[in-house]
């Protein structure tokens, strides 16, 4: 099945899309242009001065210092143009906007793992609803790979260990094509899935649809239970552990002076190293739960903890400012 | 023949700064100065360097070329280190909803 | 190959052009004067280790950026080695680096029976360098923190702190194996020091390998504070 | 450069009549296979490196038919997915570290510079042979992993998946690049000190011939980036057998500092591999121009200006992997000054064509075709340099194709225009004029139509390491298929001809070409010693003026 017909542009699908699409149209523009330069003055000039006799040379040309700092500044300042350009489309790229959901994603070879805020999961397919910023968290349980969803130019590498995000908002309902850009092994070109953008309304029905989901903040308290978290990490005043309310966003005081913000790569390593950050005024008593909680877990956990409330949004009758800490333990 | 003999008198005194300087940075070691222990002791270090490749290693006395040679070594190294640690330093800073 | 000899035979391309008849017998056939070939071959020493510089950089590297996010992990680890056999063989390093110099000297004033006494006492220290570290290394066996199964610790985050090991050994291994290839050509260099091949004419074979054990002691230099005076107080 | 008039002759005169001297020519200066295996003449060495990385460059070169006939259709149907993540990553690895980078250095470099500047050999002969026989095992080692079943981790080797997950050879391939890694290390530590130490009376820095000024800069980036890359594979072969954990993110490594390092020498690597080209292209320029190259100086500056400022842009492979976007900013921007340099020489090279004369001889239809390709190249790469693109790009096609317009259509051009021009000067013998032409025309049509169409891929977004992909991208494919098919043919003929004129090829006045280049006023094929008196040089280089042309194509004629 050969086919015939085939695109020469990629769909626009994301608000981001057209930001990189007009950078790369004048990257192209530069690279024609002169690409067309170049290769017109080679051409003109191997005709025009050929060699006509055989004892012929060139006349000797004196090289002024005005045409070479012309060609040296004149790039210069398309490349510098380019290079800002550039530049601010991707910091809008990389910096999701305040109000953006929040999605969980977690690779691994050779799937793609999505969750959204309510809960609800999905392989290697993401239902999202048109015209809403989407942030993703992503991480990954082996190897490297990367989110790269061509329709809406965004691509973000995947990381074990540690949480990258990236952003978008879709402008268009439909199907679009989810890629592993990163090399990840046997499997890699088959790590693919589809993103499948709804109108609100539709979005809505297809969430509620899914049913038997809850909250993932929810999920996440319930493992705070189950896992004991809470025999320690208690309100009261005699708890071994930092009440964990009011965490997320905020600096913490460390063991040996230092300072670490509590955001979700902290969270993460506190729950799987704890013993590498220690909050300055407790014990390093608290267990690893390196593999005994699997990323998803440690993602839902982080969610309830954030669900606790955050620095600068702290739930009534606790002040974030002085940082005082929860239960007169300094911080 | 690097023409220049340096005569062993130099090496002697060359040889009682290090040790001088080896006392001092075990010394330091053992004394709280806070975040300049770590300073103190990479710039002793570097000064033993330093005076090893100056006189024991005669660049002192060598061509351009050489001493050229013998600092672009560290100057890369610095150019490693530094900016792979402007990256691990402000990975993940980049603030939300800005 | 540590010490790029130019020292090539000057027969093997027959006759010898006209003109190269006052050719020294050390100076090999394509350079036009000793000096050129001496320069020439402390300069390609120079080069080499430029090259040996970014090679530990590479390491050095990985120890800053890991010491940096787990400075207590690697503090820990750091005291469990023993600084007075750390600060010894920084001694003595030195020490060999000062006898090696006075080799140089005594090849370049053209003492033969001195070079080879400081050679040989050159050799005997970096000996003495090594066999400290082999006991060190078999105290840390006894310890349990050679990396490997054999590994074991007792403490918070083990992973981090067998990092610091790794890394100790990857780095104190390979500076040792340096030593190794250092006590080898200094090895090498003895006979044709005692035969008295080397006076103010031609020394750069001596000189060379003398660039390169003192390479080797800056190494040590750097990596004794780094990995032995972590959080000392 | 040259030598002046009186005393250039009388080398010439005595080099170029072979029935003159007692001297034999190098390649008759001793026979059988123990005067090669032995030999410390760069010319012999030189030949040997060009066996050697002819050999991989083949291999590399199947690998990528393979690749290519696999992705004719958009299912996996001819290899299993396996095999296909080994091929690529074994072309990889073979075409970057056993062809392009020892390639032109060890090659041409290794053959012309002691002669380009009147020597008569490299400052550490026995060194060189031995940086031959340390390639060579490192490709022994390599091949044996590509008997064994190779390795499927890419060329960039990204941990942790070649630390932990991949379970094919990446330690002996390792060790083959390590290895190897020294060979080129040698290389350009002998270039420096030669290019320092060895220059013939009165040849000046700023007379050097600007090949000689493009190796001396390779060198400096082969001297101080190669040990890193050594070190770091060092490292992933430690983490795969003691588990080493360094960049393990389970044992709390960071795979991103394994891509720092990585990239630390492997951005300055494409340099090591496009300067040489960039030095052979402005002989030939010169020659075929009969004119000074415009602008000597700022050309020699820029490569030294490539290869210092090349050591400072290593992150712009990493935009998008999580690196911080400051550092990612700072990478972007520094990219863009490192094109600089690139640009003033092509516009140099461009002006220097301006009231040439310039004659359409294959060499210069390679150089030419060099400054095109290496411009479409460059100005893509300046696009992936741009942050907003390259979020889009990287890891694609586009990727692919900025990449080989400039390895393939620049560096294999620029080396085919070298081996063309100083084929006579190697081998006294003539290669056939018209199908000379015909290889490169049809290598650049080839060319383009291989890799023209993975810009569009890419930027449709078909990701790079992909052994299947969707229909829709297929058109596209077979032309690349199509053209890497005219491309391999293209490649053949010189393969043949010049193995045929070794032969039966008409034997070759001196200096063909009537080109100035101290390399010329010798004999071709070239005595042991290179020349027979010392040269003493007293002009500029590219001194192409009326009576030194004639000059020289009378000698040439003797
Ligand atoms: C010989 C090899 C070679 C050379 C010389 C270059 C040269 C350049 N490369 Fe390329 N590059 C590679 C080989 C090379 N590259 C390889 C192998 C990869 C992929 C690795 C992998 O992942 O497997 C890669 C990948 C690569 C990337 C990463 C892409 C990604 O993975 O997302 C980037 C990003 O910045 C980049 C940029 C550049 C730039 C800016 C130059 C500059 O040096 C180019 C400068 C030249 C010019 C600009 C042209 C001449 C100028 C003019 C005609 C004047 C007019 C100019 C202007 C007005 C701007 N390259
Ligand atoms: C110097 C470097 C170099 C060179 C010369 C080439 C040459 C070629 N390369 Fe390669 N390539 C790379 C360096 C190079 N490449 C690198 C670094 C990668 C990335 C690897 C990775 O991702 O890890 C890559 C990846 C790469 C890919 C992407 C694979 C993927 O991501 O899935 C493709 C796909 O088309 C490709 C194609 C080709 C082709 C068609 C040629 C042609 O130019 C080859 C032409 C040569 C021949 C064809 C051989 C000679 C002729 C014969 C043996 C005769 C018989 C053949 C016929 C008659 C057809 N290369
Ligand atoms: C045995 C007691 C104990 C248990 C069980 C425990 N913790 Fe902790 N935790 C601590 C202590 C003590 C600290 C403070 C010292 C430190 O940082 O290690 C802490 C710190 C933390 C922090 C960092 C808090 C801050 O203020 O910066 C987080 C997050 C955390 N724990 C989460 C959890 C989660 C999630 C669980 C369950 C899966 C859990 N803990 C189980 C004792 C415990
Ligand atoms: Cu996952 Cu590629
Ligand atoms: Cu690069």
């Amino acid at each position: 099945m050969f086919r015939t017909d085939f695109p020469l542009f990629p769909e626009q699908a994301s608000t981001l899309a057209k930001e990189v699409d007009s950078v790369f149209l004048f990257g192209l523009g530069v690279a024609v242009v002169f690409s067309l330069l170049i290769a017109a003055l080679i051409l003109f000039f191997a005709v025009r001065y050929r060699r006509r006799a055989e004892g012929d040379v060139g006349q000797p040309g004196h090289a002024p210092a005005v045409l070479e700092i012309v060609w040296s500044v004149v790039p210069l300042c398309i490349l510098l143009f380019m290079f800002a350009w550039g530049a601010r489309v991707f910091f809008h790229a990389s910096r999701p906007p305040a109000d953006a959901e929040e999605f969980f994603v977690v690779g691994r070879q050779w799937m793609w793992k999505f969750q959204h805020p309510e809960g609800h999961r999905e392989i290697n397919e993401l239902h999202v609803p048109v015209g809403r910023p989407i942030k993703l968290t992503m991480t990954s349980e082996d190897v490297i790979h990367a989110l790269y969803i061509p329709a809406f130019r965004i691509k973000q590498d995947v990381i074990p260990g540690t949480y990258t995000t990236t952003w978008f908002t879709a402008t268009k309902p439909g199907v679009y094509k989810l890629f592993c850009a990163e090399y990840c092994g046997a499997e890699h070109s088959l790590m693919s899935g589809r993103i499948i953008v709804q109108q609100p309304q539709e979005y809505e029905q297809w969430l509620y649809g899914a049913k038997g989901q809850q909250g993932m903040s929810l999920t996440g308290a319930q493992l705070f239970d189950a896992r004991a978290c809470n025999t320690c990490h208690r309100p009261d005043s005699d708890a071994r552990a930092p009440y964990l309310q009011g965490l997320f966003g905020r600096q913490v005081a460390l063991l040996g002076g230092k300072t670490a913000r509590a955001d979700e790569d902290y969270l993460r390593e506190s729950i799987l190293m704890p013993a590498s950050k220690v909050v300055a005024g407790y014990q390093p008593i608290m267990p690893t739960f390196k593999g005994q909680l699997t990323e998803q877990d440690v993602l839902e956990l982080i969610t309830y903890i954030k669900s606790l409330g955050s620095a600068g949004q702290a739930p009534a009758g606790r002040e974030a400012a002085g940082g005082a800490a929860p239960g007169g333990k300094g911080r | 023949m690097a023409a220049h003999v340096i005569p062993p008198r130099v090496y002697l005194t060359v040889f009682t700064i290090l040790l001088v300087l080896t006392a001092i940075t075990v010394w330091v070691a053992f004394h709280d100065f806070g975040p300049l222990n770590v300073v103190i002791a990479l710039a002793i270090a570097g000064i033993k360097s330093t005076l090893v490749i100056l006189f024991f290693m005669h660049v002192r006395y060598s061509t351009r070329v050489v001493k050229i040679t013998a600092a672009s070594g560290f100057i890369f190294l610095v150019i490693l280190i530094a900016f792979t640690l402007a990256d691990v330093f402000t990975r993940g800073k980049l603030v939300v909803g800005k | 190959m540590r010490e790029p000899d130019a020292h090539d035979a000057h027969d093997a391309h027959g006759t010898a052009p006209a003109g190269a008849a006052v050719h020294p017998p050390h100076l090999a056939h394509h350079f036009k004067t000793l000096e050129q070939q001496s320069e020439s071959v402390a300069f390609g020493v120079w080069l080499f280790l430029a090259t040996e510089i970014m090679f530990f950089g590479g390491l050095i590297m990985a120890y800053i950026l890991y010491r940096i996010w787990y400075p207590h992990d690697f503090a820990a680890g750091s005291h469990l080695l023993d600084i007075r056999m750390g600060a010894t063989n920084t001694v003595v390093l030195i020490t060999s680096s000062v006898t090696m110099a006075m080799a140089v000297w005594a090849a370049q004033v053209g003492r033969a029976r001195t070079q080879v006494v400081y050679l040989v006492l050159t050799i005997l220290l970096g000996s003495t360098f090594l066999g400290i570290k082999a006991i060190e290394y078999t105290h840390k066996w006894h310890e349990h923190v050679v990396p490997g199964p054999h590994f074991a610790w007792h403490g918070p985050d083990a992973p981090h702190v067998r990092m610091f090991f790794n890394l100790y050994f990857t780095m104190t291994g390979l500076h040792a194996l340096h030593m190794i290839v250092g006590i080898g050509l200094v090895a090498a260099l003895i006979p044709k020091c005692w035969k008295g091949r080397f006076g103010p004419d031609y020394n750069h074979p001596v000189e060379g390998t003398g660039l390169y054990w003192h390479f080797v002691d800056i190494v040590w230099i750097f990596l004794f504070p780094l990995l032995y005076l972590i959080g000392r107080h | 450069m040259n030598a002046h008039a009186g005393s250039h002759e009388s080398a010439a005169a005595a080099g170029a009549a072979p029935a003159a001297g007692a001297a034999p020519d190098y390649l008759n200066d001793g026979y059988g296979i123990k005067s090669w295996l032995l030999t410390r003449d760069h010319k012999r060495i030189a030949i040997l490196y060009m066996f050697s990385v002819t050999f991989f460059f083949f291999l590399g070169g199947l690998m990528a038919v393979l690749i290519r006939l696999e992705l004719v259709t958009p299912q996996g149907d001819l290899v299993q997915p396996d095999m296909y993540n080994r091929l690529f990553t074994m072309h990889g690895i073979l075409m970057i570290f056993f062809f392009l980078i020892p390639g032109i250095p060890a090659v041409l470099g290794n053959f012309l510079i002691p002669m380009m500047i009147g020597a008569k050999d490299l400052a550490f002969p026995r060194l060189n042979l031995a940086s031959w026989y340390i390639f060579s095992l490192g490709g022994l080692f390599t091949l044996w992993s590509v008997l064994h079943g190779g390795v499927d981790t890419g060329w960039t080797f990204y941990t942790p998946f070649s630390t932990t997950f991949s379970n094919t050879y990446v330690v002996t391939t390792a060790l083959g690049i390590f290895i190897a890694g020294f060979a080129s290390i040698f290389t350009g530590l002998n270039f420096i000190v030669t290019i320092h130490r060895m220059r013939a009376p009165g040849l000046t820095w700023f007379r050097l011939p600007l090949f000689v000024w493009a190796h001396y800069a390779t060198s400096i980036i082969q001297v101080l980036g190669t040990p890193v890359i050594a070190v770091t594979i060092l490292m992933v072969a430690l983490e795969r057998v003691f588990h080493i954990g360094v960049f393990d993110p389970a044992q709390g490594g960071d795979p991103i500092l394994f891509q720092h390092l990585f990239w630390f020498y492997s951005h300055p690597a494409v340099y090591i591999m496009i300067l040489p080209a960039m030095g052979v292209v402005s002989e030939i320029v010169a020659a075929f121009a009969r004119k000074r190259i415009f602008g000597y100086r700022f050309v020699a500056y820029a490569s030294v200006g490539i290869a210092v400022l090349g050591f400072l842009v290593w992150g712009h492979h990493m935009f998008t992997t999580g690196q911080s976007a400051y550092a990612a900013t700072i990478f972007s921007v520094l990219s863009m000054l490192v094109a600089v340099p690139s640009a003033v020489k092509v516009f140099n090279w461009t002006a220097t064509l301006y009231k040439g004369s310039i004659s359409w001889e294959t060499p210069m239809l390679y150089a030419l075709g060099f400054i095109g390709l290496f411009t479409i190249g460059g100005l893509t790469g300046v696009m992936l340099a741009t942050l907003g693109i390259d979020i889009h790009v990287h890891d694609t096609y586009f990727v692919v194709a900025h990449f080989h317009y400039i390895m393939v259509g620049g560096a294999i051009m620029g080396y085919l225009g070298g081996l063309h021009y100083w084929w006579p000067k190697m081998t006294g013998k003539l290669y056939p004029a018209f199908w000379s032409k015909v290889s490169a025309l049809v290598i650049f049509i080839g060319f383009n139509l291989t890799f023209f169409p993975q810009f569009i891929l890419g930027y449709l977004g078909m990701p790079r390491r992909y052994h299947s992909y969707p229909p829709e991208f297929q058109v596209l494919n077979v032309m690349s298929s199509a053209g890497a098919t005219v491309l391999g043919v293209g490649y053949l003929i010189p393969m043949i001809y010049f193995t045929w004129s070794l032969r039966y090829g008409r034997r070759c006045a001196p200096n063909p070409w009537g080109a100035v280049g101290l390399e010329w006023q010798t004999a071709s094929p070239p005595i042991t010693q290179n020349f027979a008196v010392e040269p003493v040089v007293t002009t500029e280089a590219y001194d192409y003026s009326a009576e030194r042309v004639r000059a020289a194509q009378e000698a040439g004629r003797a």
